[in-house]
């Protein structure tokens, strides 16, 4: 090749700080995550957590059983976005990150993550029922789950646009040297955003410790991934993006632990990643979704897959529980549930006030009065 | 006269006009297969095909560009927005693309395109999903922005804007959507962009209000009508280029106006309309023009604050009846 | 009082706060390595190092949103935007995210950073590189716009933008980069965000103008000087929050106001001073309220016609002497 | 794999107009057009063709020193952005497709490609000079040339902005069954928009008869694209859209043009791809740029690989030409270029009314007065 094509090496000082060369010799290797290789032992799980991990993956269900009821109730109005079919994703990851070190992003399908970190699910129903005692003090809503305690950035309504902000968010770790990652959620469909591939170059670029996760769930509303992208194996934009890249299996959550819990420790050394996380959603796309773009076979197909039956399944299976203690939990989540309901309910509406409260930092800007 | 609904009418339309011009076509996320986020183009793939009801991905920027390519080179497209608020993410197209490339080459390439969907608030989205943008894309010379507020206008003003050989940006309203109407059943019925409607006349004075306001001014008019005062009503239709004439002709004859718009208040549309009319007819105002706009601030979630976040037909009873001095 | 180039004064205040708080980085195209496509940051890489000084791709919707991200995660981040114009890319980071997420959150999150860069015309850049975005931006709620006129202002406003703990848009000018003006050297010099400052004290009209226009508004003042006319020249410094009451004021004694502004009239700042003006002083205006900017066209190339494009002394000495009915 | 990994496959008939699978087959296996393989015979090109497109390369090459010289005198303003040391990639492309059928899009840096398409010197000097007889009247200057009638879609200042366009142009002569093809330039420094990467999925999923091509010409103004890109194969994103890529040295004219004659030929069977050419920019990013980012020393071994010292040699090589005559081209096309000059200095200044001409379309909009 002529040296004309030869690529110019620019000292590349201003850089340095932020790039590294690490991750291109291995980034054409993609990972596979797949139950079938799987053991807890394996990944070093006690018993307890994986019991753990199921409540809080039936917690989250629960609480989006009842939620949609409470939309039916009209206690709940706007968009609600149910995670139900996905919790072995939020789960997973809550359980292989250092919850207070680290950092979570998400867009709009926020229930799950939220109470896999550990919102109550008290303020969480109060913020769906628009109250003041909820997390947000009933200005965000369903799409808006912040807590910045436990490390979530939000929930958020712009497809992909939080992606860079997931990027910033891991930027700010390494700037601050505190030893953070932040793991960047986003849908399939934001993958045609022009911001996720700005914010996956500049992942790449600075080498900032994100692991950047596609919850690819098949469809973005009624629009089935391979109707609207050249590329469906979303975890192969890595290696244009100088990532690590791997194909994880969201069905069933020792698979998202594991691969959460290596990509989280390479970012921790500051080698990003992209990971696509196959799973499914079980329910519409929000509440008013005919759902004519899928089969009732393909859904019946899937439900198979329930990551929570799995759970369930390889508990008994190993004999780590049996049906009655774990029918025990499904009661604990239930009331822990209906409780929230009632917490919810209690809460009292916003004072009209609080309208202007929180738009600016201060409150002696003179024109919001 | 057909009664439809607000979709209805905006589909009556692109239907007639693409039957009639095959360089038309539809194209964004969920027109075709899912028949549309809000139904209005129910049906339209099974009636056209996959080749002028088009699918896309979540990219805004993306297949804004690709259509104001396609008009450059020949077609006649109709891009839509599940809602403006998702157009910010190709907000440079329309801006920089749409409006511009006629005047930066010399009149040799057109762009006629309409971008069209849902605008302003639709209840508890939150802050980011109630945005009325119609000040952000009116104030760029080169864009037309329309803005009906019911099915006949819907109808006729989308007509226009197809054929229209400049961008258009043309505002629905998720709430309205749903809204029934009479729409005329002349054959080809379409109504010319720019020209105000005088909804209702009145002397003591003027109200304006375009899109879901317009409602709001009409309630207005008759709160104050129960109590003897009679207001004009104007609903501007086309917020650029605005027929200042004929709310000008109104308030030289009533003296008074108050403009009810749901934008956040700064710089917005109720700004322009005052400038100008104050600059035309300042000798004929006998009260300062009031707004009543959405509250400065961003849309909340809850159901009580985003009631009170929305623009009040209380306060705009109130407001006319400050500049009427009573 | 030392004198420094406008591009000093703003690299002044940078280089002091990025000594004060070492949280605070410049993020942007061309900032570090190449010292700014303008020289703003001229030797800033040298003296804070890569870590600090940060060149980024062409990806502004990327970086600013990363910023935003770190911010909301303890840092202060400074953007540079190569201009204004190319902050529509990035829009949506700007309106959806830094504004809004504050109020989202329920005040969790702060969102401290500052977007600063050229705004408005900068001469035969034709249409895609000469607009003003202040009003565009200024519409949305959560977001502070402020637009310096001079070096000492430049320096000012920007110390205390980098410390707001609220999003900030500073609005610089290729035009006046090189401009020369008297810089306090007070020690850990600020001037409050929402202030306007009365330049020039008079009493026949009140002109306002911001940023560029600022030095029409004093030429305009000079011309009608020399004719025995005295204006009373505002600079309002910050677009939002607008400082209306020191305008208004001004204007209750003068009685007149004539305001210059470069942006495209429709929708824009001085349409919004106008209505806030009438609403408020309504009494007080004994003549309407005129505006001198671009014209209402994309900017185009051709030396004349760009002169001819922007605000002119001339037209605002003739709106001045026909407000005051001379 | 658990067959949750199982991409759904939907029926997918609403693309089925704009879809293929012809591409995904061939698509990682990229060409490389050097030199050294390239020889006119094999291209079937004819000797005088070579001779016109090395008048066509000088005529861009002295065309724009004269420019550069006139910005000197202030007969040019705002920007200009030369394109010296490009020349063989726009002379490369005009003759590799069908001008009339075919369109064509770029970025600012566009006299090259105006030329080489045949526009007149005299329009674009003139435009340059912003008078009334420049091909936009002198309301685009120099970053904005068009020419409807070539098939030219601009000239575009936004950086990356206007490949959407280009796919969108591709779309219509797709849409209209034409036979054409659009060839869509950018920069390298547009590969950080996300425009560009939207773009190219859509011009992957809709298979749009497209050549998306990367003049990567080492820099972005002062940086340079190894600083900020974590890929710095450009046309290795091609796979990720489902296109065919390709790397072509872009110094010599006859490589352009047997890369973009073969992949306009399969853009014209709807078979999109992604084509890197490397290029080099012998002069400042514009006029004002003091060029510290690069060494003396790059700059003068990039020297040696001028395409139009190049296509010279080659010419007198192969015995196609001699001195006397390509010296006598240089006269010809420098007399070309005076009266460019000439006639731009003549070419009257527009009427200031113009200023209010085409920002419609129609002249009954009320509010342009
Ligand atoms: C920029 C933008 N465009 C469109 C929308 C409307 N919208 C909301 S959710 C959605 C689908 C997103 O799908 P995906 O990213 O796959 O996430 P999922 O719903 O499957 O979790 C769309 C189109 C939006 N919120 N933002
Ligand atoms: C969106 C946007 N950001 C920034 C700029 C300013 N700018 C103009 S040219 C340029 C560099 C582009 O480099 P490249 O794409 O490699 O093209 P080249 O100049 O090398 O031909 C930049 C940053 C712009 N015009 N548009
Ligand atoms: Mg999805
Ligand atoms: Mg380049």
């Amino acid at each position: 090749m002529a040296s004309e094509l030869t690529k110019k090496q620019s000292n590349g000082s201003d850089t340095a700080i932020y790039s590294s060369q690490k991750v291109l010799e291995q980034r054409d290797k993609f990972r596979h995550y797949t139950s079938e290789a799987i053991d807890h032992t394996a990944l070093d799980l006690a018993p307890e957590t994986l019991l753990k991990m199921y409540e809080n993956m039936l917690l989250q269900r629960r609480f989006e059983e009842r939620a949609s009821q409470m939309y039916g109730k009209q206690k709940i109005g706007g968009f609600l976005h149910l995670y139900i079919g996905q919790e072995a994703i939020s789960t997973g990851t809550a359980n292989a990150i250092n919850i207070g070190q680290d950092s979570v992003i998400t867009a709009y399908r926020d229930h799950g993550i939220g109470l896999a970190l550990g919102m109550s699910p008290n303020e969480c129903m109060a913020e769906l029922f628009g109250r003041s005692g909820g997390s947000s003090k009933g200005k965000g809503g369903s799409m808006h789950y912040f807590s910045k305690e436990l490390g979530l950035f939000g929930g958020h309504g712009i497809v992909g646009a939080h992606v860079p902000l997931g990027v910033g968010i891991g930027f700010a770790h390494k700037y601050k040297e505190d030893g953070g990652v932040c793991i960047v959620f986003l849908g399939d469909g934001a993958v045609g955003q022009g911001a996720f591939h700005e914010a996956c170059n500049l992942a790449g670029v600075y080498q900032l410790p994100v692991v950047i996760v596609v919850e690819n769930n098949q469809y973005a509303m009624g629009t089935a991934v391979d109707r609207v992208f050249a590329e469906t194996d979303f975890y192969r934009h890595a290696p244009g993006y100088n990532m690590h890249g791997a194909l994880v299996n969201g069905m069933n959550v020792l698979d998202v632990y594991a691969a959460i819990r290596d990509y989280a420790e390479m970012a921790r050394n500051n080698e990003p990643s992209l990971l696509e996380i196959r799973t499914y959603r079980y329910r519409g796309h929000s509440m008013s979704d005919p759902q004519k773009y899928r089969t009732k076979k393909e859904m019946d197909a899937k439900k198979d897959e329930d990551p929570i039956i799995q759970l369930k399944a390889y508990l008994i299976d190993h004999g780590l529980s049996d049906h009655g203690s774990l029918d025990e939990i499904d009661e604990k989540v239930k009331k822990i549930v209906m409780e929230s309901v009632e917490f919810a309910d209690n809460s009292p509406h916003p004072e009209l006030s609080e309208i202007y409260t929180d738009v600016y930092a201060g409150d002696d800007y003179p024109f919001l009065s | 006269m057909a009664t439809l609904q607000y979709r209805e009418a905006l589909r009556a339309a692109m239907t007639e006009e693409m039957i009639r011009d095959d360089r038309v076509f539809l194209i964004g996320e969920e027109v075709a297969e899912y028949n549309g986020a809000y139904k209005v183009s129910e049906g339209m793939l099974d009636q056209f095909g996959p080749k002028r009801v088009i699918d896309t991905p979540i990219s805004e920027n993306g297949f804004s560009g690709l259509s104001i390519g396609a008009a450059m080179n020949g077609l006649r497209p109709i891009v839509e927005f599940m809602t403006f608020n998702f157009s910010f993410v190709a907000i440079d197209q329309i801006i920089n693309n749409a409006a511009k490339i006629r005047y930066m080459s010399g009149g040799q390439f057109s762009v006629p395109i309409v971008f069209r969907g849902a605008n302003g608030a639709a209840g508890q989205l939150a802050a980011t999903h109630n945005t009325s943008t119609e000040s952000i894309y009116a104030t760029t010379p080169g864009l037309i922005v329309v803005a009906p507020s019911n099915p006949d206008d819907a109808k006729g003003l989308l007509k226009t804007a197809i054929r229209d050989d400049n961008p258009v940006l043309f505002m629905e309203s998720e709430v309205m959507f749903g809204l029934k109407g009479e729409v005329s059943d002349e054959e080809d019925y379409t109504i010319p962009i720019g020209k105000a409607r005088i909804a209702r006349e009145g002397k003591d004075v003027t109200i304006v209000g375009h899109s879901k306001s317009y409602w709001l001014a009409l309630e207005t008019a008759d709160a104050l009508a129960k109590e003897g005062y009679d207001a004009e009503v104007i609903d501007p239709r086309t917020i650029r280029p605005l027929d200042i004439d004929t709310i000008a002709e109104s308030v030289k004859k009533t003296n008074r106006c108050v403009i009810i718009d749901e934008s956040s208040p700064f710089a917005s549309i109720s700004s322009e309309m005052v400038y100008q009319l104050q600059s035309k007819i300042f000798d004929y105002l006998d009260a300062p023009i009031l707004r009543i706009t959405s509250k400065d601030t961003p849309a909340p979630y809850a159901k009580n604050l985003m009631e009170y976040y929305m623009p009040q037909v209380s306060d705009a009873v109130a407001a006319c009846k400050q500049v009427m001095y009573v």
